[in-house]
Parts: structure tokens; C-alpha cells; sequence
């Protein structure tokens, strides 16, 4: 699936497996999606970054508010400006700024909560490195900074989970944030 | 009470503003962060009456194109019309007041409001008024009940900028030689274009304290050390703790950071373009690329060596670690919404614009690298400011206060050169509290200080 | 200060509240949509001041039952008590203030407050006190502190009103032929009952502009376009571009919107009622009925052509789209909370029934096919009204501006007949300018403007 | 189930499966809600329309804030004044609506996003079209319009979903919101 | 797992059951945690009380805000300060007081729903009396009350059922909390 | 205007304070619980000008231990540095004011600043400041811009207080004997430490009906009602409906609740310390303990038999039902934060420790089988006080007025003895009035009321 055209949600139906199989992996990809994101809730970075692929494209673009005759305009376009546009390296940048005891937006850390929901298995894909499982989930980010700060994102993302032989690897993650201007002092969470 | 103007605006008295900062000691009064009389006035003393970046033309290409932004808090459209000027109108329907757009941005034939069908064309003009023969009986005198355009919009370097005040300066007198050499320095390299995707996101700070900021080199290493120690920044390579170069203009304008010595820049002088171009792309990634030749006619014999940040007064900076423009948007005495423009040379070749967006994408903005930090203590500052004992403490914009000379240079233009110091920070409050205490244009001419000459 | 009134209500004086409409030109100043200050003047002036509607007295079937409304921001429980009589008391506990009543409907046998026992019985009388002769030594003087009551609780037709303004008018002139003529409107095809579910929402805008809006059929093609290209709405069918029949009372009341020709009245007038009930059944579905002879005496000879909305002064609104009433409760500058009441005849067969709260839930309230459009246009003028610069321009109510008359008809019946226009909105600001700038009603009796006549 | 007892929550244990039977028909009605919903999402409001059946209710009373001895009234009955009360032609109305290009309130479009939890199947009942089965389920419809318009609404959902040929068709959405005063400007979406 | 290192989260392997029975666990598992949120949201708190394991503990700490180097703070300990601390003893005490008739901050009733996402099995163990399987799972209580209040809880909760002969009970619920200083008026819900 | 405060706390002046409240008649003026300009001069006058409860010196057991609190909503550090003392430093640098500290408490070795690095010593001294030599070239005096500390900290029994006066009386005097004898209490039995954990939420009410409630056994038997049935409270044990001993202090301090009768005092006077400890092992759980013989110095001759509720002038409440202290931090006029100390005696055996923790943690704070059902009466009284005319009640502060006599006991010590009133209540609201019309300690030590002698 081309960049462009995930940005438009998906209801492709997935073949190629019996019903039970098909549950099976539905199972298996929950159960990976939620130990990531139970990763991340518990501070967890460096461990986090072991579920990454290598080729990760960590991916946020720019939402806009626009009318129906610009709808083309909603989302910026990859390789634009985004709010993430990131590869393995700049991901483990980030997580060296979290570690690195002087990132201060993060100290005292802020505590989040990964909700993933809806998820859905839009498609299976032999890929060279082992297959490739494109999903789409809802989720909710809440985050609480400090004492009174509360807020959180909201959105549609799109995986790719690639089966590696021991276990799955994040290959591509991203995220269609619901909001346009975005309603917090920052974002130091990882999605 | 003046049209427009709220009650509680009227809550402080010039004398009283004045003296929440004193230039002479350099101590702030911290209600100017926090308290909501005082806010109320900025918004008509300093953003209604100021010049209020807009857009760049590049964002405009077509006629009908759109781009929704702010004086103060009042919406603006700024839209290019058929003859190819761009017009900023106030987004509010002479009917009813309704919004014509609720869009950030978008492609218009016409701007037709969605209660009773008013029709204004892309030059604010009232095109079409339904019922207006029938049951208006013909009254309706359409000229006179065009969107109201802002009183002067006018451009320089593609950068146009509105004002609500009719008797403004013109644009390139309010700029002065100072904010037409900031504008300058973002097309030092060739003429630029904003790439489509404004960042946005609303932070809880006074818009001040952000401009500020962006004088402020002290910061940097201690606020960003965990940038620095991930290996994003190199603090060492951008700090140059005693070669500031502070420029400081009418009005509040101002740019404060790093500046090159005479001799480096003389050195550059000899360079031939195509010189120059090479010493940039040896240069280690991020690093500035060393300015074309056309950099000295759009930025002066002295400003030429300015590194630093340019802030038009009142809110927007210019930065070129990513080559980016952030505009701050009051949104009430704590909260203020970032936008960040980005900018790269038109005929930048792609893997320059993909390496520049990149590193815009990276270093501000509210996922960005540098800006999380950056969040985090101005929005501290501005929380402690509501406190009643934490407001009477004052905040401190002492370093270098007396030690410094203005320089007046070649043609004229006059830097303070030296140690990191809060000369820029100084000049934007003490500029500040003279917008505010001035009842209108005449009396802020009349009343504000002449740019800082000798010791500062 | 006065009792209860807050500093903040005391910055606007007489002459600027009657500045801020100017009849003559009809140009309103949008700081009414904004400012604080003059939000809680009204609270004081218009709400707590006037009549507010309460509920219906089918709303209320038996003893205990009650209902709780607003009157501005002040809760009030209106229960019918043992002696079947409808009490409006405020919902604040005499001793320390602790709320009655927390549900927003129910039955109760007495109220008895959560915090220490105290004891009110239907008719808001303190009835038990815990302690009374031991911890108050029988000190307390019960029989005066009950409950606060309305200062007046009068009905008209069923409709229960209630003001905090012991010095006000009774409801019946207060209502005045214009009123009387909206209740009337409601009762014209039979005695109506309020059916169980008042849709409530919470809209960001000020409460005066809906009510502007109710008047306002000029926007009706265009905010409605949707519904009408749904086939929901058939808008060339209500639209009667010059048809309409505006009608101005005291104190504000008024009616806009179309109107039966005296000729097509005649005919009516001729029918019986059983003909009446067969034209009504032979014409398409949502097509208002013929009103049955009763109508005139409830409306008068002039007022029974009135197919148009009643607003009576100051919040609510008369709707026969699907024989509702719209209460627009104020929550602050730019907030209101929307209440559909609907209506139908005590003696509405099953299916008539169904079809009037079919009607009535996809019209209006929050998910209606009209209403969804009507927020978006009002959230966006208000919203608008708060920037400093957009607050200047002013609204502009124009339409037909001294170029009708009013017409004397029958029985002294006035009205204002042909194109749509916007007096009724004109006369709505007027009177609002008039109650604000009043201190009480004795002034606002010796200052307020009599209903117009001749020209509009 | 009739109307009124259903604003009572359900816990009816389903019977009559398997527990394999159990779980793979819990996956099919989940994925069948989670594609419903990413329609909705992605404002494909006629596909959705597809899967409806044509004689779906779709229904949301009116809560009101009652004490515990008027219960009773917390919500309007069937047939009474209520949010939604729609049938498939009222619902096509809708759609047709927000297809018109005038429909302000959604033009620039809301973003909307369905979060479908806690899905429990309550009964499967053989009807006269197809196996008919009855789902509750909590949802959190969350919604931004324009820059800084947040909001949404929560509550319980008794879905009736029944099986066609080619896949489910929703007969019945019952809505049950937790907000009483509706704290949005509008309800311009589809829940 | 001993309740200081609970509440640091965990991402344990479940093992030991083929992956088909894993997946008849999880949704046994799933559905008695929908079913008992359903109770809840109810106020069906009697019958609520009946899932309940005799020895049950019901505990959320005190979440605080602190420094990275002072993360051992972040909670208090079990047997210190708390929100709740209960046993079966006191739950039947709190849902008492609900039916008193005079609880004034539950009459009129809250209306809560409990969103419960993100299901994961940690571990299985025999246990005395029934086979004990400890759960992490991320929850929502989104609640509303009267007219205008909405608030909410949201964070991570570590739960143990055990297997009894009629089905689960709810032999642990520890309830870690995403927010510090409680932004409610009360907590009058049941988590 | 003077340092710090805004406009809107000039709002009032104090002949309108002072009629806020009729000490005469009982009746209070609501509008002390919802006007924002009060509330301004309520942040000025009540809490930078009062003692406010910081710490317990068992809660910062080592130096570098820092907790954090308020004054008002000024935020500041309580800090034990390396000479063992307890400093309280406002948290807000003395550069631009960034917070210092962002978490609730922790451990610190020096207190550096995350903005610019400037770095505190755990006095409050600035020890280091980046570019001290080179940016500021030495001119920085440091010892003037130490982080500001509290004008008098001192403490009484391990509490910790604070203010911001420096001519505020002592704390021992600002205590006085009452205020003492509240401290006292809690130490009855023995040395305390403060268990760590404070339970904290945000309720919407405001902060001074919370006080008002504190005094209050009127309210237990209703409010409480279900905490009775549930059989966690036994509403009769502890009601005492004319068992009450109201003591009255200088600045607004008092206890309220019941009291032992002389006779069972006399009783207890008799007994040693041993037979006391049986006699409260022999006791039903979650009865208060026997006090032991050093609670007579602690509490005085007649204070040793209260067993009701202090309040520590403004918002320091100290309660033995779990051996608590409930600070009620102001945070708007209708938002108070509630902190809940608990306390248990140091040298507890680990059995008592554990029941008096699960006491604390059942009976208050938001999830509190008590505080639930309070919260819902302060929260609804407070917003009834929004609206206008229930604004205009009043709240009635009646019971027992003129009834009851101060008693004068042994060693001077006075109180009121026999029903539940509200004499404390009254004292309370009374002293409000004085403080918030005074403009400095010098004209609130002039024109207080003395502490009530005779009838009340
Ligand atoms: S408000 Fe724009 S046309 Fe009426
Ligand atoms: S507040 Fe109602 S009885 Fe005291
Ligand atoms: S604000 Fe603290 S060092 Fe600058
Ligand atoms: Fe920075
Ligand atoms: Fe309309
Ligand atoms: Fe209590």
C-alpha cells in the first residue's frame, strides 16, 4: 500500500486463511500490540526498540481542518512536514534524550496509557525478511504530565508487522492523528 | 468605552505600565504573564496595531487560495484574489458576524457564509446579497459592506504582513533596517518557498515569555542537554558564548545569538558564490550554509554576520536551525499556539529540501527535539507567574546590563557584540511596556525610546 | 453593591448599554455577544427580572411531581404541591445553600436536604428541622425560611411563568396581545399536553443570537440547503418570501415569520371545524393544520393568520414546525443550554401523535436535520464576537429598515405585512438595551420604548 | 427483547455453542463492528448504509439525571421524544444530508472516531431473515471539528446484527448514552 | 508476584497452554471482565459482590508525581496509605451504603462505564483453591454525574481470577491509577 | 497597584467586606463563596498574610528531603537542608521563574533550575550560576537572589508553618492557646510522624465551606446517613448532641465538637498512664484513646477535654477519627484541593499503626466512606452561591446564637459548652470579614474582634 493512499482508512477484507487461522493471528497480533504498548506505559524504551525493525518508518503527518473540496489537502503528504518522520535512528535518539537524565519535559515522567482498539488485519504480505501483516487499529493515548496536566491523542494507525523467527518486528507505524492542532505543550510520548 | 473595547481592559493606567519594567535595573514585574487586564490590552495595543505576519506568498499560488490566520485573536483570511493580490479580510460576516471560513486553508471561488448566503468575493468585495432587491428594497449599499480588510497589508521579500491600524508606519519603516535584515537572512541563500504542513499546537505559556526565549542563547545548553547527549545537538558548535552579536531596532524589533567576526566574514567576502556553495556542502550536515553574495544587499555590511534569531515585533521568529519561521498566537494570559513555517529555497535541489525538512520536522514543534524542553520551562515560568508572592519576585534581565557599547558599524548599522547577554530580551520588554502605555500611533511615536545608543 | 450583584456587573453605565443598539441605523454592537460584565447585568436585569417560563402544567400531573428550570443561572424546582397548586422555589437550601434537588425531574413528598435534614414541604414551607427545640432552642422562626419563592409564579393557557421581580407586571400585560397571541398559537387545534423527554444541549454560543435567529427566515434556503437537497425540508414551501407578518409587543415580545393573507383567512373563517379537520387531513404531511375556530379568540382576528415564531421576551421560543418551544437558557457569554419542549393535543389520536414527536425529534434539538446547521452558524458568530477587531464591526440588521408600516387591524391588532425583513430582530435589541439600561421596573416602566407605529 | 427492559443491561450468558463456536463467532461480529465503524470513520456514510438491514431501528432515547426512586424515568420509552429514532429512510435522509455539499455543521467534515469495547454477544435467536444476534457493547464516540472543537459521547449499545448470505447486516443499534444534558454544539455524526 | 514489584508492569510470556487454548483462555477471560463491568455500569452491585473471591483484595495506591530518580516513590506500599484498601469485608460495606437510600453523592446515581482494553494473560498458576490466572489490563471508567459533571479514571489494573467450579471470581483487583491528585469530587464508583 | 496584586482585587472596599458577614444577626452573604475579585484578595489577605501548615518535620526525615506545598496558590518547596533546618522556598527561580522543583516530593542534593541551570542550595542560596564570570562579568550579587524564602517559618510539635509577612506575630501567638491545644491533641498520645502518602483531589467547592464544615456535628447524623447504615460509623456514638465545647481563639482559630464532661475528665485525671492504655485497649475499635497524662500540659486543663475539631486559621483542619489533618488549598473560587495527612504516634505498635492507616483510608478522601457524601453537599453549596438571587440569601448561621455563654476555666481557658451550635462557625466567618478588610497586620491587630467573652 503506497503512503498516499493509507491515508484514506481501509476496509479491505483479508483472504487466504480459514476462519480459525484467521483468529489465530488475530490473537497473536493483539497480544504483540498490547505488550508494546505495555512497553512503552512502563518506561520501558530501550526494550521497546527491540520490537522495531531495522527499515521502521515512524510516520506522523500533519492533519488539517479543510473543507470537502480540499480533502486532499487533509493530511501533508511523506516525505513533508509531519510531526514524526522517523527511522530506527532517530528513534533510538529519542529514547537516548529519555535516558539521557536531563530530558526535561520527561523528569518527572509523564505516565500514559496505550489504549489500542478495534484492531483489524487488513492484510497478509510474503515480504523478504518473513511476512508482513498490515494492520489498522483506533487509539488512545492518554497521557498525564505532573499534577493537573491531563490530555492525551487520539487516531487511526496503520501497522506493518513483520514475523520474525522469534516473534514480530514493528516495520511501519503510522499515525493519523484525529486532531489538528494539536491541544498539548508537547508531545515527548512515543505513539 | 472605546469601540471594541472591554471594560476591563481599561484596569491599568499608563504610569502603572510603565513601570512594570525597568530598563534601568532590569527587573520585570511578572504580572505582564499573568494577568488578564493586561492581556486584554495587548490585544488591541499591540497586535491589533502592529504588523502581524501573514503569510508567504509561496503558500498563495493560485487565485482563490487560502490561508486562515490571526491579528491577535480576531481570524483572518489571507487569500490571493484574481488580479493576483493577496488580501487579508476579517473572517466574520458583515450580516451577522458568522465565519466565512472554517477551514486552516483551501482553494475559494468566492467566500459564501453559510447563514443567510452573503457572497463576498476574493477581494472582500460583497458580490451578492440574497434578497437584495426584494427584501432589502434595493437599500443595501454593497460597497460599503465588504468584508473588512485589514487597514494596510504590505509585503517584503514575499512576506506579507497586515495591520488593523490605518495610521501604522509603513511596513518597511516599522520593520526597520533590523527586521528587514531578519527577513533578509532566510533568503540569504535564494528565494524561498514555505513547504505546505504548518506545525501547530497550543502550549500554556504567555506568548512573551516564548519571544523571550528565542534571544536566548544561555538556554541552550542546560535546557537541551539531553538533545546534546542523544547526540542530536552539538551544543559546542552552536553556543559561541562571546561572539553574540545583539541587534536591536525601532519599534521592538531585534535579533539576538551568534554573529560572525569581522574576520571571518571578511574571509567569506572574498569567496566567489560558486566558493561558497563548496564551503557549504563541506561543512559538516546542519551546519548554516555559508551566505551567497546577495546576502549582503538584503541584510547589511553588519547584519551580513548575524547567526542569530530575528524577532519581528511582536511575535514571530526566525530561526535557521531548520530554516523555520514560528509565529505565536496569544491565546489568553497563559496559553499561546505555536505555528511553525517552514521554509527552503525554491530551487533547492531535492536532497537539500528533504535534508532541511527533515531537520525541521525534527528540532521544533511540539514533537521536536529541541522544543519539548523548550515547553516545559516556559510553560513553569508562566504557571508561577499566577502566584501572588511568585509575581512579586520579579523576573531578572540583568546580564550585561551597563557593560555593553552599541557598535555602530558599516552604513550605519549598530550591533551590542560580545557575551551571551539579555540586551535583545531588555529592549523587547521595555518596547513592550511603551506599545501598551500608548493610547494610539501618535502618542507611541511621540513616547518610545529611540533604538539604545552607547552603553547598554 | 446591591444585594447580590457582583463588582464586575457595575462597569457599564446607562448610556453606553443604549448605545450598543442603535435603532435608527441598525447597527448592533457585538460587544452584547462577548463581555462578560453585561452577561451578568443580564443575569440580574433580564433574567432574574422578567418572566421565565417554567413548565406546562401537564408536565406536572400529581402532587410531588416536579421539574427543575432556570431562571438565568438560578436553579428553581417547580413542583406542583397538595393543593394542586404549580410553586416555583429556588433551589438552595436556607441554611447553608446545599441543593434540594439534584435530579432534573421526579416525584417527591417533601424535599429534605442532603446536608443536615431540613425539611420543605411541596409548597417550599420549612417544615422539619433536626434540633429545632434542642440545638435552636426553638429559635427558629420557620415560617420564615422556607424556601425562597418567585416573588410572582403566573400561568396563562397551562404555561407556568415565574419571575424573581416582586414589582414586575402581572404575566397576563406582560404577555401583552403579542404573547398571549404565541401561547394562543400552541392551543389553537386543542389544549395541548407536554410530551415526557426535553432534549437539552449545550451550544457555544450566546444566548441572544438564537434568539435573533428565530425570527429569521431569511436564512432558512441557505443554512437549510442540506436538509431541503435531503428532501427533510421542502423550503420553498415554508419560505413565503413576502408573506410575512411580524408583530411587536412590550417589553420585547414579538412574532416573525409568515403570515395567512386576510384573504385566505376569510376562507378559512367560513369553514366549521369538522371542514377545517378534513383540510388539514387532505393536505401533505408536516403542512401546519388549519386552526380550528377557538383560534381567534386565542390569537385575536389579526394574530390567528400568524404562522410564524413567537418569541416571548426573553428566552423562548414558539415552534408549530413540530409544536415545540426552545428554551435558551444563558451559561455564561458564549454558552447556552438549548430545552425542546414538545407539544401535542391532549386529544391527539395515536397516529396525529406519532407523527407530531416524529417530526419534533428529527427537526430540532442537538441530531435535527435543521438544528445541526442553525449551531454552526451561531457558534461561529459568537465566536467571532470575542476578537477585538472583528467585535468592532458591528452586526448588521438592516432588513427593510424604514420601509414598512405598521398596519392597525382589527381590534387594534398591529403588524408589520409583506417581505421579509428584520424588525422583529430590531425591536428584540431594542428592548434588550432598554432592560439593561433600566436599574429597576419602575425605571424600565418610564423609559422603555412604546411598541411602534407607523413607520419601521 | 422489548424495547424497554433492554435500557436494563443484560447478562444473559449465551447458549447453545461451542466454546470454539463461541469464540469464532465473537471474532467475525467484532471484526463486522470494527469495519462498521472504520466507514463511519473514514465518512464512507453510503457503504455503510450497505449494512444496514432494511428494517433497522436505530434508536437513542433520552436520558434524564434521576434518584434512585425514579429510575423509572432515567430514559424516554419507544415511541416517545428521543435523540435518534430513525428508520432505514430517515438514516438514507441523513446520509443524502451530509452528501448535499450545504451541510455546514459537517463541511469542513468532523473526525470522528468509534471506539468499540467490551463486546459481549447476549443471545443468538433464529429469525425469519437469518440467525439474529443480539450484542451490547461500550463506546466511546470520539469527535474534533475544526481547530479545537473536542468532544464525544460514551455509553452502552445493544446492537442486533443478522446473518445474510453475503455477510451481516445490523437490524438494530440501540443507544444508550451516559451524558444526559448533551454537551456538544451538535450531533452531526453517525454513532 | 509480590505486590511491590506489581506495580511495576510486566510483559511475562505466558506459558505453558498450546496457542488454541490460549485463545479459549483469553476469551473466557475477556468475557467475565466484560460481564462484571456490565454489573457495574449497572449498579447491579449485589450481584456484583457474587463474582468476588472470599479473600479478595481490592487495593489502589497513591500515585505521586516524582523524578526519575525517585521512581520507588511513584507508588505507596501495600499496608500504607491508599484510595482504597478493602477487603470482601469492606466492599460488601461500600455496596451496603450504595443501597442504603441515603448516599447522597449515588442518589442521584453516577452513571459510569468501564472500558476494559487491552486484555493480557501474565500467568497461570495452580493455586489451593482453583487454578489463578493474573491479568493486566488497561482500563477507562469514564463516569458522568448529574447534569454537567464528567470525569474519569483511567490507568492500569492487575487482576487475579480464580477458576472456580461455576465459573471465575476476582480474587485480586490492584488498581494503579495514571493520575495523582484525583480530579473528581469522589470516588464514589466501584473500579 | 500595589506589588503583586491585580486589578481585581481592588474590587471591594472594607465597609462592603465587613457587611459580608452580621455577626449580630447569623446571616452570611454568599457571595463570599463565589466572587472571583473576593477570591483575588482572599490569595493576598487570608493566605500570603496568614501562617499556613507546611510540613511535619517526620515527613523530611533527611536533609535533602523536600515536600511540596502552598500558599494560597503560591507553590513552595519545604526542604530540610544540611544543618537539620526546614527551609519554605518559593518554587520559582529568580531568573525568569521557572519552577525548581516539578514533583509532589523527592530528594534533592540542590535545587537546579532546568531553564538555565542556575542551581539553589537546599537554604535556598544561590550557590552557581553558568556564565557568573564571563556572561554576567561578576555582577550578579548572589546573595540577594536566593530563591525567596517564607517571611517566618516556625514550628510547634514538628508542624511546620509558614507566612509571608514578616510582621505577623509569632506562630506561638498566632496559634494561641487554642491553636495550640489543636496541635496538642493529636500529640496526646504521643510523639507523631506523618505516614507517608497524602491523599489529594480537587472538589468543586469553595475552600471556606469546607472549613464551616469542619465545625459542624450538625451535619452527621443526615449527611452521614448511609455510612450509619452501612454500619461503618455509629452516627449515635459520636454525635454528643449536647455534649459540644466550641473553643474560640485570637485570629479566627477555634475547636469544635464535643467535649468530656468534667466529671468524666476527673475520672480520667485519676488514672495512670497505664490504666489509661488499658482502658483504651478495652475501648470498641475505631473509639479515640484515653488520653495520657501529658495531654494536659498539650491541650490545658479545660482544652484536654475536647474531642472535636480544630481548625488552624484558614485551612488546617485536625481530626481524630483517623488522627488526620486535611489541608484545604484554595484553587478558585469554586475548586479546592483537599490534602489529607495521616498521622500516627511513632512509637505505635505495628498492630495499632495498621488499623489506624485502614481508619484514614475508609473514612475520608474521595473515595472516604464519609468524605463521598460531603462532598456532594459543599460542592452543590457552592454552586447555588453562582446564581443571582440565590446568591442573595444568605446562608444562616443561626443556631445557638445568643443562647450560649463563654465559660472561663481553669488557667483562662474558655469555651462554649452544651449543644451543637454553630458558635465556631460564626468565629470563623467573623474573623474572614476582618482580615479581608484589613489592609495589613497592623490594622488587622487594630481593629479584630477580641475573642468572645460572655453571651454568643
Ligand atoms: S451572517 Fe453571513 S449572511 Fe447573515
Ligand atoms: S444546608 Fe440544608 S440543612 Fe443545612
Ligand atoms: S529561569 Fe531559572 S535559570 Fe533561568
Ligand atoms: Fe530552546
Ligand atoms: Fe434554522
Ligand atoms: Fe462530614
Amino acid at each position: 500500500m503506497d503512503a498516499v493512499a493509507e491515508s484514506r482508512p481501509s476496509d479491505k477484507p483479508r483472504v487466504g486463511a480459514g476462519l480459525s487461522a484467521q483468529v489465530l493471528l488475530q490473537y497473536e497480533i493483539e497480544q504483540f500490540l498490547y505488550a508494546e504498548a505495555a512497553l512503552l506505559d512502563a518506561r520501558r524504551y530501550r526494550e521497546w526498540l527491540g520490537l522495531l525493525a531495522d527499515d521502521i518508518h515512524y510516520w506522523m503527518p500533519i492533519r488539517r481542518t479543510v473543507t470537502l473540496s480540499d480533502l486532499d489537502l487533509e493530511f501533508t503528504k511523506p516525505g513533508g512536514m509531519a510531526y514524526f518522520d522517523d527511522d530506527r535512528a532517530l528513534l533510538e535518539m529519542r529514547v537516548k534524550k529519555l535516558e539521557a537524565g536531563s530530558a526535561w519535559s520527561e523528569d518527572p515522567p509523564s505516565r500514559s496509557r496505550h489504549f489500542v482498539s478495534n484492531v483489524r488485519v487488513l492484510g497478509v504480505e510474503a515480504g523478504a525478511q518473513g511476512d508482513e501483516i498490515t494492520i489498522e487499529v483506533c487509539f488512545h493515548l492518554y497521557r498525564t504530565r505532573l499534577n493537573s496536566e491531563v490530555g492525551g491523542w487520539v487516531g487511526r494507525r496503520l501497522d506493518v508487522l513483520r514475523r520474525a523467527r522469534d516473534g514480530f518486528r514493528l516495520a511501519k507505524r503510522h499515525i493519523f492523528l484525529d486532531q489538528t492542532v494539536i491541544p498539548t505543550t508537547n508531545m515527548s510520548t512515543l505513539f | 468605552m472605546a469601540d471594541g473595547t472591554l471594560p476591563i481592559a481599561a484596569q491599568w493606567d499608563a504610569g502603572e505600565i510603565r513601570a512594570l519594567f525597568d530598563a534601568e535595573s532590569g527587573w520585570l514585574d511578572r504580572r505582564v504573564h499573568s494577568d488578564a487586564a493586561l492581556y486584554q490590552l495587548e490585544l488591541e495595543r499591540i497586535f491589533a496595531r502592529g504588523w502581524n505576519f501573514m503569510c508567504h506568498e509561496s503558500q498563495l499560488p493560485n487565485a482563490g487560495d487560502y490561508f486562515i490566520n490571526y491579528i491577535g485573536e480576531d481570524q483572518v483570511i489571507c487569500v490571493r484574489d484574481e488580479n493576483g493580490q493577496i488580501n487579508v479580510l476579517l473572517n466574520t460576516c458583515r450580516h451577522r458576524g458568522n465565519a466565512l471560513c472554517r477551514a486552516e486553508q483551501g482553494r475559494a471561488k468566492s467566500f459564501v457564509c453559510s447563514y443567510h448566503g452573503w457572497n463576498y468575493g476574493l477581494d472582500g468585495r460583497l458580490i451578492g446579497v440574497p434578497g437584495q432587491s426584494t427584501y432589502y428594497r434595493g437599500d443595501l449599499d454593497k460597497s460599503r459592506l465588504g468584508l473588512v480588510k485589514a487597514a494596510k497589508v504590505e509585503s517584503y521579500l514575499g512576506f506579507h504582513f497586515a495591520t488593523m491600524a490605518s495610521d501604522a508606519p509603513a511596513l518597511h519603516d516599522y520593520l526597520g533596517d533590523v527586521g528587514r535584515t531578519g527577513l533578509g537572512m532566510v533568503c540569504a541563500n535564494g528565494d524561498i518557498e514555505v513547504v505546505d504542513g504548518i506545525q501547530k499546537n497550543v502550549m500554556d505559556c504567555n506568548w512573551k515569555i516564548a519571544v523571550d526565549n528565542l534571544f536566548d542563547w544561555y538556554h541552550v545548553p542546560y535546557s537541551h542537554a539531553s538533545a546534546n547527549s542523544a547526540g542530536f545537538l552539538d551544543v559546542a558548535a552552536i553556543l559561541h558564548p562571546n561572539n553574540q552579536m545583539v541587534m536591536l531596532g525601532d519599534y521592538g524589533q531585534a535579533i539576538g545569538g551568534p554573529g560572525l567576526s569581522k574576520e571571518t566574514q571578511a574571509k567569506i567576502d572574498a569567496m566567489s558564490d560558486e566558493e561558497r556553495e563548496a564551503a557549504s556542502r563541506a561543512a559538516p550536515p546542519n551546519t548554516p550554509r555559508v551566505r551567497l553574495r546577495r546576502a549582503k544587499a538584503l541584510m547589511g555590511p553588519e547584519g551580513v554576520r548575524s547567526m542569530g534569531h530575528p524577532n519581528l515585533f511582536p511575535n514571530l521568529w526566525i530561526t535557521m536551525s531548520g530554516l523555520q519561521m514560528c509565529l505565536r498566537l496569544p491565546r489568553g494570559p497563559s496559553k499561546t499556539e505555536l505555528w511553525w513555517f517552514t521554509l527552503v529555497p525554491r530551487d533547492a535541489p531535492a536532497p537539500l529540501r528533504r535534508r532541511m525538512i527533515s531537520q525541521a520536522n525534527h528540532v521544533f514543534g511540539p514533537a521536536g527535539l529541541l522544543e519539548q524542553d523548550d515547553g516545559e520551562n516556559w510553560s513553569q515560568s508562566t504557571r508561577a507567574a499566577a502566584g501572588f508572592s511568585s509575581r512579586k519576585v520579579g523576573a531578572a534581565l540583568l546580564m550585561g546590563l551597563g557593560r555593553d557599547e552599541v557598535l555602530v558599524g558599516e552604513n550605519g548599522q549598530t550591533s551590542v557584540e560580545g557575551y551571551v547577554g539579555e540586551h535583545a530580551q531588555r529592549w523587547f520588554y521595555r518596547s513592550w511596556t511603551e506599545w501598551m502605555a500608548a493610547r494610539d500611533w501618535a502618542e507611541l511615536e511621540a513616547t518610545r525610546s529611540p533604538v539604545p545608543t552607547g552603553v547598554v
